[in-house]
């Protein structure tokens, strides 16, 4: 297997004296497509916290291709080729979709490279072809907060994806996002990855979207790993199946 | 040494009471409304004007003199009962969920109209009536001589500290307090009448910085540009002990107070610029203040 | 008991909701289902008048409630559970289920009454309730929310996306409390929003589909096929 | 349409400014209020409101004063040498500043303007205490006009500047920066998500904002020929803010129509009324809970329509 991209080793965390992360490691290699699953409150948004910078772990380290980033802040680790989508979308709410986009595309650019104006035709294209991506391409002159929540979610991950990463780390893509719209938005995020090389990694709760598009899977319960491998052998483990994926 | 240590002490910590009125009143409207009240310091001064009035008149008619102090804590209450409910209705009501700068500027507003109005109705010439600090008289430890005055405004801040504290964590308008102060949205739905509540804090805000105001006027009369003064100092306290915190505002204003009392014994001309120094030197440490603390946002 | 007639309510200027109604019904369990906004949050939220209505009409029993401000809805007996738990971290868990009993001043003997049930219902939070509220896992502020909301419930109770959040077996755990409450508490009309309907197959009494805004008045059919799809 | 509307207005002002003579002071001062009024309106853009501005304005008066002591006496020189001043004095107050958000920075800001004000009325060897400081007329490309003729240059100066450095302004709000600190408002987590340092955006607005109110400030001291600590007192950072919101935060002629509605207004109202300022709140108030947009926003709305 290739060298992983992102590396975490040994972390503990712990609020209010619950367990985050408990000495665990994950590593993300080139190419993958990794779910994190587990049980809400298990501390899969506090190892996306930790991964891109937004706190700080008690002990164990962070490492970006070899390099330890655990200590660098999050504008640092983006601008080292770490994009993120939430699971409560951050979005510029009073700004319309598309200046949300062209905002993004400007970070990457550079924001001091001219004191031109924000809105550039080659911006607004390459802008409608990501909201395009996400089908998002209707509503771009709406102010991104009287957006659905889906959308919101949508637009999240477009923002994300205007980063252009290497990395990209999903909090609950699906989550908001409609039954029916679900797997046409992970086909399209899909394609997206391939074409444009992104590693990826992602929090889900829906095991069906799991189960169809993960590479590898890990299960995450108390601030361990307590199961790891490709989604058919996760979901045959018994403990899993009781634990984590509910039985119905 | 101790001749000039203990008469520094004690105008620090008389310093420091009258400071605290200026400031709790500030501090609880925050922590309740979340509305910072720029006009708080003419509501400091209006207390000031009509408890100076009301001891005038009671002087010029010759009166029982001890009726000023009935006249002190009854001004307060004036104030608070007529302005209270009246501002919170009209105007700081219609702030609630806003942004800060359309908060702070709706109270600047109610500042300007404020001031204007006090100099309508009181003048423009300061007003001085000392009677209620003439009639305590002076005591003496070791040789030192102060007024008795001052031991009051020590034990009315006292009181007052005490007071709020058990208001809010031990009666049943205390418990309801604390649960429109964490979530108002929360305390409506289980039967809280959030209203009520605002208007009887923003009123009792009034009552304190009234009272503050009149119980300073013995001390040091009142004159116009007392309000924009009195705000400024309000803020600094309020924000060295971190905004909505009681308990904060009274540590904070022993440190304006003996910082302001150094600074007079020490370098006179800097006298003005030892709150602000204090504030900045405290905020520049703790952003939130002394007691204050932030919650980090989740994502 | 419970009836939303024609209710529209607008948030900055978009419509959220447009001309809701329903009946949420005593003895019955009614459960609002919708995607993620689709306005079930603001449908429970304008019932609790804690949003301005641009029209329509909310009543109770014969009560018009969209005249009143929204902290007469718990005194009229609605019990509202919101999705965020919103529980007041220094305080103890009891002295959060207390608080709507001090908002509305009932005697002690009354609060004893209701919070022997609450405790019959929910024994875990008698295990936890001198615990300070802001330190217990989300899942058991869920519950915390609960035993806060039935110390209201007279008439009504509202549950937003109960199930939101919980893990699986803490979810079934939740559901069997709710038929617990069914049969402690037949009288009581209960409204519970959720956009995954699977774990509400064994307390739903009858479903309402919410989308865009809006309430389908589906055929039986159709509904049992939207909750079996998931 | 607008720039037609804009240019108008300019034209109109320089006309009444050459048709009635006396309207220039009040001209000039509302031009000067108006950079600085401006400069609280790009912090607002942040969701950052500022009560101590006026210590900008006031300290860029201070240094024109002292500057024009120290021999300094070219009116070119000495504006920009005192917008450096308090750009300079902005840079450094703003690297600290610019961590706090909401409430915090408007005390902060008011803290430190205090501290300024205090030391400005306490200082009396220094800046003159309550009496403040001369602000002599300086010479223009050499020349010293008698006072008059210098007040006509210094109205024409200004008008031009508030030209061009609106422009400039308009053109900085535009660009990503500009949007950048729209977006503090907004999100400032997916501001550092998208690897923009929010306290550089900051620091930069900070400093131009430091700049404009130095410029107007520096303006106001040659136009009124003198500095008093009152420039830099909390009352009159709250009325920067006032202007500021008056005229509306949307665009950059809102800080320039807010400043010309209050000072045309407020020397028509003192012939009538002391209570000057109890009207001005009121008209605050008015203008916040009804018209949210400012004066500006009648234009923006108005024009809405038409397109």
């Amino acid at each position: 297997m290739s060298r992983p991209i992102l590396e975490a080793k040994n972390l503990r965390v712990a609020f209010n004296g619950v367990k985050a992360a408990d000495g665990a490691s994950i590593a993300i290699h080139d190419g993958e497509f990794l779910a994190i699953i587990g049980p809400n409150g298990s501390g899969k948004t506090t190892l996306l916290n930790i991964c891109t910078g937004y706190i700080r772990p008690i002990s164990g380290s962070v490492l970006l291709d070899g390099n330890d980033i655990t200590r660098m802040s999050p504008r640092a680790i983006a601008r080292r080729g770490v994009a993120r989508a939430f699971q409560i979308p951050q979005l510029f709410s009073a700004q319309r979709v598309i200046d949300n986009m062209m905002l993004a595309l400007a970070a990457k650019d550079g924001l001091w490279s001219a004191i031109r104006p924000l809105e550039t035709a080659e911006r607004r294209d390459e802008a409608k072809a990501l909201l395009e991506l996400v089908g998002l391409d209707g509503d771009a002159d709406r102010i991104s907060s009287t957006l659905p929540e889906g959308h919101r979610k949508l637009l999240d991950i477009a923002v994300a994806l205007a980063l252009k990463p290497r990395l990209l780390l999903l909090d609950e893509p699906t989550s908001g996002v409609s039954a029916l719209e679900r797997f046409p938005l992970m086909e399209a995020l899909m394609s997206a990855l391939r074409q444009r090389r992104i590693t990826a990694l992602f929090v889900e709760h829906d095991m069906d979207v799991v189960a169809r598009y993960a590479s590898r899977v890990l299960v995450w319960n108390a601030g361990n790993i307590m199961a790891e491998g490709r989604p058919d052998e996760v979901f045959g483990n018994a403990q899993v199946r009781e634990r984590v994926v509910g039985v119905a | 040494m101790s001749n000039a240590i203990i008469p520094l002490l004690l105008d620090s910590l008389a310093s420091a009471a009258l400071i605290f009125f200026a400031a709790v009143g500030l501090t609880l409207v925050f922590s309740v409304l979340r509305v910072l009240n720029v006009a708080h310091g003419s509501l400091y001064s209006i207390g000031g004007y009509v408890a100076a009035s009301v001891c005038l008149f009671i002087a010029s008619r010759q009166l029982n003199p001890y009726l000023s102090f009935v006249a002190l804590l009854f001004s307060a209450v004036f104030v608070a009962a007529i302005l209270g409910p009246l501002i919170e209705r009209s105007l700081v009501r219609w702030t609630y969920g806003k942004s800060e700068a359309v908060q702070i500027l709706i109270t600047f507003g109610l500042f300007l109209i404020l001031e204007d109005l006090q100099r309508l109705v009181f003048g423009v010439q300061s007003l001085y009536e000392d009677s209620p600090m003439r009639l305590l008289g002076t005591s003496s430890i070791g040789g030192v001589v102060y007024l008795n005055y001052q031991i009051l405004l020590v034990a009315m801040a006292v009181l007052v500290v005490v007071g709020l504290r058990l208001l809010i964590n031990h009666t049943r308008l205390g418990r309801l307090i604390t649960a429109v102060v964490t979530d108002r949205e929360m305390a409506q739905s289980i039967g809280i009448d959030t209203n009520r509540i605002f208007i009887l804090a923003f009123s009792l805000g009034v009552f304190l910085a009234a009272l503050g105001g009149a119980l300073a006027t013995p001390t040091s009369g009142i004159a116009p540009g007392l309000g924009a003064d009195t705000m400024v100092l309000a803020f600094a306290v309020a924000a060295i002990g971190g905004l909505g915190q009681i308990e904060g505002a009274a540590v904070a204003s022993l440190i304006v107070g003996f910082a302001r009392v150094l600074a007079i014994y020490l370098v006179p001309s800097l006298d003005a610029v030892a709150p602000y120094a204090a504030m900045l030197a405290v905020l520049l440490i703790r952003p939130y203040g002394l007691f204050g603390s932030v919650t980090a946002r989740r994502i | 008991m419970l009836n939303v007639d024609k209710v529209s309510v607008s948030i900055e200027g978009v419509r959220v909701l447009r001309k809701i109604s329903c009946d949420i019904v005593a003895r019955k369990t009614t459960v609002l289902i919708g995607r993620n906004g689709a306005g079930k949050t603001t449908t429970l939220r304008a019932i609790m008048g804690l949003i301005p209505r641009d029209e329509g009409s909310i009543r109770l029993d014969s009560d018009d409630l969209g005249s009143m401000p929204a902290h007469t809805r718990a005194r009229a007996g609605i019990g509202y559970a919101p999705e965020d738990r919103r529980l007041i971290p220094e305080l103890s868990v009891e002295e959060n289920i207390r608080l709507p009993a001090l908002a509305l001043n009932l005697d002690k003997a009354e609060i004893a009454r209701r919070l022997d049930e609450i405790y019959m219902l929910l024994p875990e939070l008698h295990v936890m309730r001198s615990r300070p509220a802001g330190g217990v896992s989300g899942g058991q502020g869920k519950m915390v929310a609960l035993g806060r909301a039935l110390t209201v419930a007279r008439k009504v109770l509202l549950l937003d996306e109960p199930f939101q959040g919980l893990a699986p077996a803490l979810a079934l755990e939740y559901a069997r409390t709710l038929g617990e409450l069914r049969r402690h508490r037949p009288e009581l009309a209960l409204l519970i929003t959720e956009s995954s309907p699977v774990l509400l197959d064994r307390v739903a009494d009858r479903t309402l589909q919410i989308e865009r805004g809006e309430i389908l008045v589906p055929s039986t059919k159709d509904d049992k096929a939207h909750v079996h799809e998931v | 349409m607008r720039i037609i509307l804009a240019a108008a207005a300019v034209v109109m002002l320089a006309a009444l400014a050459f048709a009635a003579p006396w309207l220039q002071f009040v001209l000039t001062l509302a031009i000067a209020k108006g950079f600085a009024a401006l400069g609280v309106a790009v912090l607002l853009r942040a969701g950052l409101i500022s009560i101590g501005h006026a210590m900008f304005f006031a300290a860029s008066a201070y240094g024109a004063a002292f500057l024009a002591r120290a021999g300094i006496n070219d009116l070119g020189l000495l504006l920009i040498l005192s917008v450096l001043v308090s750009a300079l004095i902005g840079a450094i107050a703003g690297s600290f500043l610019v961590r706090y958000r909401a409430i915090f920075f408007a005390m902060l800001n008011l803290a430190v303007s205090m501290v300024f004000y205090a030391l400005c009325a306490k200082l009396y060897g220094v800046t003159g205490g309550t009496d403040g400081l001369p602000v002599p007329i300086p010479a223009v490309f050499g020349t010293v006009f008698a006072e008059p003729v210098f007040k006509s240059i210094l109205f024409y100066l200004s008008l031009t500047l508030m030209v061009l450095v609106g422009l400039a302004v308009h053109r900085y709000l535009d660009s990503p920066l500009g949007h950048a600190l729209s977006a503090v408002h907004s999100n400032e987590i997916r501001l550092e998500y998208l690897g923009i340092p929010v306290w550089a955006v900051l620091l930069i607005a900070y400093t131009i904002s430091a700049a404009l109110a130095g410029l107007g400030g520096a303006i106001a001291g040659f136009a009124i020929g003198r500095v008093v600590p009152d420039f830099a007192f909390w009352t009159a950072s709250g009325h920067l803010v006032l202007i500021a919101v008056l005229g509306g935060i949307g665009g950059v002629p809102g800080a320039f129509i807010g400043a010309l509605f209050l000072e045309l207004l407020h020397s028509a109202a003192v012939t009538v009324t002391d209570a000057w300022n109890l009207f001005v709140g009121i008209t605050l108030i008015v203008v916040i809970m009804f018209m949210p947009q400012g004066i500006y926003g009648l234009f923006e709305r108005k024009e809405a329509q038409s397109s």
